[in-house]
């Protein structure tokens, strides 16, 4: 059995050191579907390493604001992180309403990242940030039908207990809205995280990117902030995307633990593969779904009622 | 003691503009001591909510008051609570208006402006320590038109103009509803004394007084519909003046809602529906018009409506909370529409002094004609910065706090077993988190726009940063809304005064986690520090080389290639342009050797523009159509005189 | 005593007819005024003083109103020396007779306690100050002169005939004929009802056309509108509460005689009918004295409504009759003021004035808060205690029908005002030589301050008076 | 008595039809000035106890509105330009149908008052409201100026005739203020008749006199 001061220290391992590796799974897994041998699942770890080691070229044009941005966007995941929940295990931190802190602790990201991109006076670069927020905006509703409806199944606003043991038996009561809300969140989590189909990190061309195109002018180690920042960001959301789909507690913390690592890997894979077979949207539809996932989140909220 | 230092205060306030009225034109001296007056006049109100809250509290027992002084006017929780913002907002906006808007290079209206400020101040403060009628009524007036003539300043300009009558009637129509509902108020209690209604009234008397506070006050406070004077006079009148008026005239109608909403019996259940539905409406409204502005102030206004919007969500989720006998409902919701109030007083103000500050250096408040002012004005900046954030309600600053509260609530409701209520907190809570996102959206713009990147013109390219009269009283502001973010806790005593005037025995922090969220505010800013740390040395460690902006491989860009605040917003307000209805005014390029083409467009006020303007327009029609009544012949008078004579004979 | 407050003023008008000198004769004026005044304070302060055969009394009533216009008239006469001074190329003989007379004629209207003695008064009134609509002598003021003389004569007419038919109502049950107020108040009772029926209906349609209550005000506008401005100031603010006072007489006898609750339901109707027949001319309205008239329509609806409500609206009444007077003369004289220098009244050739002529602006822009109702001045206590009263007697359409007109007029007016004060002021303005000056000023200021302090305090002694005034109409069934 | 006193009634009122349907300015001002006349004696025939006091008076009526105040109305008609017709709205037939209409409603009004013992049978009430009738037609119906005033005068005639019936009750200071009052209205009109006829050009009597002062 795992002692509660070893599972801590997993959990601040799991919370710290496993993100980039969700992105390696990602990459590897499309590869896999393309057919190529891939990078190394370490590779975002290797790449992390040289960013802060490298030198940097900042623009003439920016300000303070520019450094600020890839610093407090990590601050804010980095705190955020405390708050989730990783598989049965609890958060390290907690408080009724939480859930709020962490909504806002991500648009605290954003504001920066974004007021860092128009920092460069680019014109692409104010068009990523244009982009992101917009989106993030549209996401947002259907992000937070979704956690009330947590909220009114499980009766409280901590994320610790939304995500708690209850939310097992719900599963039987409510199968349907959760369900919609799980389809929901993993759309807002596509597009939070700039994935295919919403976003493509791999384009080469600046015109139809949305996150990468921010961090054009990011260079260097305030550069790995952002990378690390990212991957923190996505563990985030799979973290309550995998409790929210698979809420096992089976009271023995090893399979806890191993259950909700399977999860987040399945769910990597997931996201690989829809890279690997979807097609980028086009820009001008994101909106559309956006909107469309909000509507049946909402609808998910509404068949509580019943 | 309280009553005695309150009249001083107001007197003080009162009089702050009577130097510079008896002084020269463009002296900056005596605007100055006027200035000093009106802080002075915040010093003594500081002291009054001191020492009431000491009397209230049984440590001190200072009554050397006069009855008809004690019936007049004085402090409660909640009167408490509203003059503490004022009494800092006021001196702030007189220090600052010595730099921005000094009487020297003002001589045609700084006068004006040094005492009808200290009127607007003064009347504030009247309104919210009045126990009675009469005085309400007269430091509402004396509010309204202060800042009638403060929102005219510059009445040489025809769009300041049409701003200060849109605003003069819009506020009359406000006193006549208070009119209405004060002497109904009368005829319920048979004194002009303000307290709670006798129960004996019957329903459709309350509900009658309840829709009457709602139109007057609403109209003050700006909620969706009735906000139709708010963007022009806070975009036409001096900064400092709109600092005021957003930070908290608009609060003042919110302020009389709250207390006149205790005084009525027989709360319905629909009130706080009401209040709740026209909260949401405001706040996504408020953000979404702002988001298609291109002036700086008007943009700001239009937060404010939204920001009205946060408050009244949280009144009606206390208000639904009353009716339904959910104490932890009316807590959180009252608890959060309060705190919000001076949040957002202080940032909103905040906000438009830095605003303020930017017209100042840049003389425009085109958001596209500004640009890279971060470098040129890096405390405005700045300031503008924390005001930004605390707007959108991130943390850690002080909106943050009161969001959350407001939240809360909603959530509460949303977990209500009962009814369908719940509904109604399950639908609102999720757009107030939409329009949080949408705030960030706006305000990334603007700040992009305005501080960031490359000035767009010459005018951007010169600025200078703001003398220091704009600048402390910007810090102060700034400072605290950190503060609020830091150390909520702090304020729960007084918070807790305010509350229990509708609930007795209120503790919000029992049902808020005030503490966690400041510990959470702090940890945020220690990592915050220690990444800046691990990330400057880095960066010395490793060094960096300086080069122009990357922009796809194209060498020389220039500041006009910058993306444009409209065009930032363009994804948003395209998807709203139901709402926002758009005019564009378009010259195509034409021939073969094209000269000149322009493209521009401007959002409409759907209120004004789409139901206001054409009601009115259709009223004077049918009015001017009676003018023939009074054509010139004399046979027709003396007809009507028969006719009159006729009538009553008749009767 | 009281025959000196008629006579005084006329020998005056005599010394004005006398004196040769244009500059001196216009001096004559504040004399009179003073002189007035300075017998009528101590009366005002005394006890009720009748003289003998109870022809004139001077009652609580009549104290309030005759009070308000001597001190109004007082403050104007100040201006009056530099008002014609600017216009001394037309000889001013016949209008400084006329203003004296003015006074002395209105004096004999309020303390008249018989009935045909105050009709002959009252006339006197319109013909007296017929030269003072005329004193521009161009075809407008011509045809206002004409139209005030012609309408009026016929509303005087009317109420010659409400007299006599008031009269009639006690010959006719046998009473012992008396036209004196107090012995018709007395007789009340047993005078015939039909009769005093239709004489109150005649009688208020009759001084009604005179105070200018809609639909019989058609001779306002006209009159207002091309009279000087300070003349203007006197009849809005003295005139009209002479036949205000008339129709209190009246009503009193009215009440006594049981038929009240016609009598006040009449009086109801026919303020508001008033307060919307303003509120029509003036939205959009092009002249700014014809505005003013049509404010002075708005308000003489206001006292006869509040009046018609009873209770404490008659109070509120009462004091609305000074609060629009010094109000009015506030707002008159300032006009007087932009139209000298403007040389025009049409509000499309008046802008800001507030740069222009600061003091007169201001003034004027406080007179129009004022006269719309809003606090701090003292007509919004007074409205304030009229609807008060609807409320308090559950009168909610009423209520909201005032409301709604007094935002109307607000509305309507309030666009005239700023346009004018507001904005650059014209080429040909700045070009004028025109300043302002001591006598110009001054009286106004006067004036808004006494605006002013009635809208913070009630001095005990007006208090007093109104308090009387009001038992006075107290319905007594 | 009653007889010499009805029949004298029957007379003014048969002189307000003629004053309706007459064309001619100059007649109709004749036909006021002997109305004046008849009801400037009935007085002392109605008087039950003549004094010295109301024979004064009775005289000064009779003199001032049966032949001051026409001769001065007629004096203010310009020779050369002044309106001959009185040019009314409706047509002269019309305008006698109406004063026959306003008569006969003025009956039925006088019908609903109820008289003194002493008065039952007078013609006084529905002659006076007869007149009342005829001055209101009067004044709406014609163009002119001077139609107006005769309108008035007839009106006043009409008031002045239901003063008879309170002869006891109004003391005689007040009748004189009266009459004088009528008197100097009359007289200021006139004056101001003069002005109106040098002000106005032919042009502007053609058209619609007087309604300069207008809301458009």
């Amino acid at each position: 059995m795992l002692s509660d001061a070893l599972q801590t220290v997993l959990h601040l391992l799991v919370a710290f050191l496993l993100p980039p590796l969700l992105g390696g799974l990602i990459a590897r897994t499309k590869a896999f579907v393309a057919g190529r041998v891939g990078p190394p699942l370490l590779q975002p770890y290797y790449d992390l390493a040289r960013l802060v080691r490298k030198g940097s070229v900042i623009s003439k044009t920016t300000t303070w604001v520019f450094k600020a941005g890839p610093v407090v966007s990590l601050a804010s995941s980095m705190l955020a992180i405390l708050f989730i929940p990783l598989g049965a295990h609890g958060p390290l931190l907690g408080f009724s309403g939480d859930v709020l802190l962490l909504v806002y602790l991500f648009g605290l990201g954003r504001f920066f990242t974004a007021s860092a991109a128009l920092d460069t006076g680019s014109a692409f670069e104010g068009m990523g940030a244009a982009r992101e927020v917009s989106f993030a905006a549209l996401a947002e509703p259907a992000f937070f039908f979704g956690l009330l409806c947590l909220c009114r199944i499980t009766g409280s606003f901590e994320l610790g207990t939304m995500l708690g043991p209850q939310l097992g038996s719900a599963w039987i009561a409510a199968s349907a809205p959760l369900a919609m809300v799980c389809v929901a969140w993993l759309i807002v989590l596509l597009v939070e995280n700039s994935r295919v189909p919403f976003d493509d990190p791999r384009t080469h061309l600046e015109l139809t990117m949305v996150h990468e195109v921010m961090v054009l002018d990011h260079s260097g180690p305030a550069f790995g902030l952002i990378q690390y920042g990212a991957a923190l960001k996505l563990q985030i959301y799979a973290a309550i995307l995998v409790r929210a789909a698979l809420p096992i507690t089976t009271g023995n913390a090893l399979t806890d633990w191993l259950v909700f690592l399977a999860g987040l890997a399945a769910l990597a894979i997931a996201i690989g593969l829809c890279e690997s077979t979807l097609a980028r949207l086009k820009l001008t539809g994101i909106p559309k779904f956006l909107v469309g996932a909000g509507l049946a989140s909402a609808f998910a909220v509404i068949l509580l009622a019943r | 003691m309280t009553q005695v230092l309150l009249v001083l205060a107001i007197l003080l306030a009162l009089g702050s503009g009577v130097p510079a009225l008896l002084g020269a034109r463009d002296s900056n001296r005596r605007q100055r001591l006027g200035a000093g007056l009106v802080v002075a006049a915040g010093v003594f109100a500081l002291c009054a909510v001191a020492v009431s809250a000491l009397e209230s509290a049984g440590i001190l027992d200072a009554t050397v008051t006069a009855g008809w002084l004690m019936r007049a006017c004085g402090l409660d929780g909640m009167q408490r609570w509203f003059l503490v913002p004022i009494a800092i907002l006021g001196p702030c906006a007189a220090v600052y208006g010595t730099g921005y808007w000094p009487q020297a290079s003002h001589p045609e209206n700084g006068r004006k402006v040094s005492l009808f400020l200290g009127m607007l101040v003064a009347g504030l403060m009247t309104i919210v320590c009045a126990r009675n009628t009469w005085p309400f009524l007269f430091g509402w007036e004396a509010m309204a038109l202060a800042a009638f003539f403060l929102v005219a300043t510059e009445d040489d300009n025809p769009d300041v103009r049409q701003a200060s009558w849109h605003y003069l009637v819009a506020t009359h129509f406000t006193t006549l509803s208070l009119f209405a509902m004060f002497s109904l108020m009368r005829a319920a209690t048979g004194s002009y004394d303000l307290g709670p209604l006798p129960a004996s009234i019957s329903v459709s008397l309350s509900n009658g007084l309840f829709l009457l506070a709602l139109f007057g006050f609403g109209i003050k406070a700006g909620v969706f519909g009735l906000h139709v004077w708010l963007p022009g006079a806070h975009a036409n009148s001096p900064s400092h003046v709109s600092a005021i008026l957003s930070g908290f005239v608009l609060k003042i109608g919110i302020f009389g809602l709250i207390r006149v909403l205790l005084w009525l019996p027989h709360p319905q259940l629909w009130w706080g529906g009401v209040i709740l539905a026209l909260g949401t409406t405001s706040a996504l409204y408020g953000v979404v018009a702002a988001l298609g502005q291109h002036d700086l102030k008007r943009l700001l206004a239009y937060h404010s409506v939204e920001n009205i919007g946060i408050i009244l969500m949280g009144l009606g989720v206390a208000l639904l909370g009353r009716s339904l006998g959910r104490t932890d409902l009316l807590i959180l919701g009252l608890a959060g529409a309060l705190l919000h109030v001076w949040n957002h007083c202080f940032f909103k103000s905040l906000l438009f002094l830095a605003a303020g500050s930017v017209v100042h250096a840049a003389h425009t408040r085109t958001i596209d004609q500004l640009g890279g002012l971060l470098r040129a004005m890096p405390w405005t900046g700045a300031a503008f910065l924390v005001g930004a954030v605390a707007i959108c309600g991130l943390p850690p600053l002080n909106g943050f706090v009161s969001e959350l509260l407001v939240y809360l609530g909603l959530l509460r409701l949303t977990t209500h077993q009962t009814g369908l209520f719940w509904l109604a907190g399950a639908l609102a809570a999720p757009v107030l988190a939409l329009v949080g996102a949408l705030a960030v959206a706006c305000f990334v713009k603007v700040f992009g726009a305005v501080f960031l990147g490359e000035p767009r013109t010459h005018a951007a390219r010169h600025a200078v940063e703001a003398p220091r009269s704009m600048r402390v009283p910007m810090a102060v502001l700034g400072g605290l809304c950190l503060a609020i973010g830091l150390a909520s806790p702090l304020l729960a005593p007084l918070l807790d005064g305010a509350v229990s005037m509708w609930t007795p025995h209120a503790h919000v922090r029992l049902l808020a986690p005030l503490g966690s969220v400041s510990l959470a505010a702090l940890a945020l800013v220690l990592i915050i520090a220690l990444l800046a740390f691990w990330l400057a040395g880095r960066l010395r460690k490793t060094g960096s080389t300086r080069a122009v902006t990357w922009d796809c491989g194209y060498a020389l860009p220039t500041a006009r290639m910058q993306y444009t605040a409209a065009s930032f917003a363009d994804i948003l307000t395209s998807l709203f342009d139901w709402v926002l209805k758009p005019v564009t005014h378009l010259t195509a390029p034409a021939g073969r050797f094209p000269r000149r083409a322009t493209f521009s467009s401007h959002v409409t006020d759907i209120a004004l523009d789409h139901a206001i303007y054409p009601l009115a327009e259709r009223g004077f029609e049918l009015l001017s159509r009676l003018r023939g009544l009074q054509g010139g012949r004399t046979q027709a008078y003396i007809v009507y005189i028969f006719a009159a004579l006729i009538a009553l004979l008749w009767w | 005593m009281l025959i000196a407050l008629l006579i005084l003023p006329l020998l005056v008008a005599v010394a004005a007819f006398l004196l040769p000198s244009d500059r001196g004769r216009a001096y004559l004026v504040p004399l009179g005024g003073l002189l007035h005044f300075g017998i009528l304070a101590p009366l005002v302060a005394g006890p009720t003083v009748t003289s003998s055969g109870h022809w004139l009394v001077f009652d609580p009533l009549g104290k309030l109103v005759l009070g308000a216009i001597s001190v109004l008239y007082l403050v104007c006469s100040f201006f009056v020396p530099g008002y014609l001074g600017h216009y001394n190329h037309r000889p001013n003989r016949f209008f400084v007779m006329a203003m004296l007379g003015f006074l002395s004629a209105t004096s004999l209207v309020i303390l008249a306690h018989h009935l045909g003695l105050m009709w002959v008064a009252m006339e006197a009134t319109t013909l007296i100050t017929a030269p003072l609509i005329y004193f521009n002598r161009n075809a407008k003021s011509l045809e206002a002169t004409w139209k005030y003389l012609l309408i009026c004569s016929v509303g005087i007419a009317l109420a010659l005939l409400g007299s006599f038919f008031l009269a009639y109502a006690s010959i006719k049950n046998g009473l012992p004929p008396s036209l004196l107020f107090e012995d018709l108040v007395k007789l009340a009772p047993q005078l015939s009802r039909p009769w005093l029926h239709a004489a109150f209906a005649l009688l208020l349609v009759g001084y009604g056309t005179k105070m200018g209550l809609a639909p019989m005000h058609t001779w306002k506008p006209d009159a207002y509108g091309e009279a000087p401005g300070i003349v203007g100031a006197l009849l809005a603010g003295g005139l009209s509460n002479c036949a205000f006072i008339a129709i209190l007489r009246v009503l009193r006898i009215s009440q006594a005689g049981g038929d009240g609750v016609y009598a006040h339901e009449a009086m109801v109707v026919m303020g508001l009918v008033s307060m919307a027949f303003a509120a029509v001319f003036m939205v959009r309205q092009r002249d700014i004295k014809r505005m003013l008239a049509y404010s002075s329509v708005e308000h003489m609806g206001i006292l006869v409504l509040g009046v018609g409500l009873g209770g404490e609206a008659v109070y509120g009444a009462l004091l609305h009759v000074m609060n629009n007077a010094a109000t009015k003369g506030v707002m008159f004289l300032a006009a007087a003021n932009m139209h000298r220098t403007y040389g025009s009244k049409q509000i499309a050739d008046i802008k800001g004035v507030l740069h222009r002529l600061p003091i007169s602006g201001a003034l004027f822009i406080a007179g129009f808060f004022a006269i719309t109702g809003s606090p701090p001045f003292g007509p919004f206590v007074s409205l304030f205690t009229i609807l008060g009263q609807m409320m308090k007697s559950g009168r909610f359409a009423v209520a909201a029908l005032f409301l709604a007109l007094l935002g109307i007029v607000f509305v309507g007016m309030g666009a005239s005002v700023l346009a004018i004060v507001q904005g650059r002021p014209t080429a040909l303005a700045s070009a004028s030589p025109e300043k302002e000056k001591l006598w110009s000023t001054a009286p106004i200021v006067v004036l808004l301050a006494i605006v002013v302090l009635l809208g913070f305090y009630v001095p005990a002694p007006l208090q007093h008076l109104l308090m009387q005034g009001t038992a006075m109409l107290e319905v007594t069934r | 008595m009653v007889h010499l006193v009805d029949a004298l009634l029957m007379a003014v009122i048969i002189l307000n039809f003629i004053a309706l349907g007459s064309s001619r300015i100059r007649s109709s001002v004749r036909v006021v000035g002997y109305q004046g006349v008849i009801l400037g004696t009935l007085p002392l025939i109605v008087h039950h106890s003549v004094t010295w006091r109301g024979v004064v008076i009775a005289m000064a009526a009779v003199l001032l509105k049966g032949l001051v105040i026409p001769k001065m109305l007629e004096a203010s008609l310009h020779p050369a330009r002044a309106p001959r017709e009185a040019r009314p709205f409706v047509g002269f037939i019309s305008s006698l149908l109406l004063g026959a209409v306003g008569t006969g409603l003025a009956l039925l009004f006088a019908q609903t008052l109820p008289l003194a013992e002493a008065h039952t049978g007078l013609l006084l009430v529905p002659a006076s409201l007869s007149n009342v009738m005829t001055g209101f037609w009067i004044l709406t119906t014609r163009r002119t100026a001077i139609a107006h005033v005769l309108g008035i005068l007839v009106l006043e005639n009409g008031v002045f005739t239901f003063g008879l019936l309170l002869l006891d009750a109004m003391p005689e200071l007040v009748e004189a203020g009266v009459l004088l009052d009528v008197f100097v209205g009359v007289f200021l009109m006139g004056i101001l008749l003069k002005h109106i006829d040098r002000e106005l050009s032919e042009v502007d009597i053609a058209a619609e006199p007087m309604t300069i002062l207008r809301e458009e």
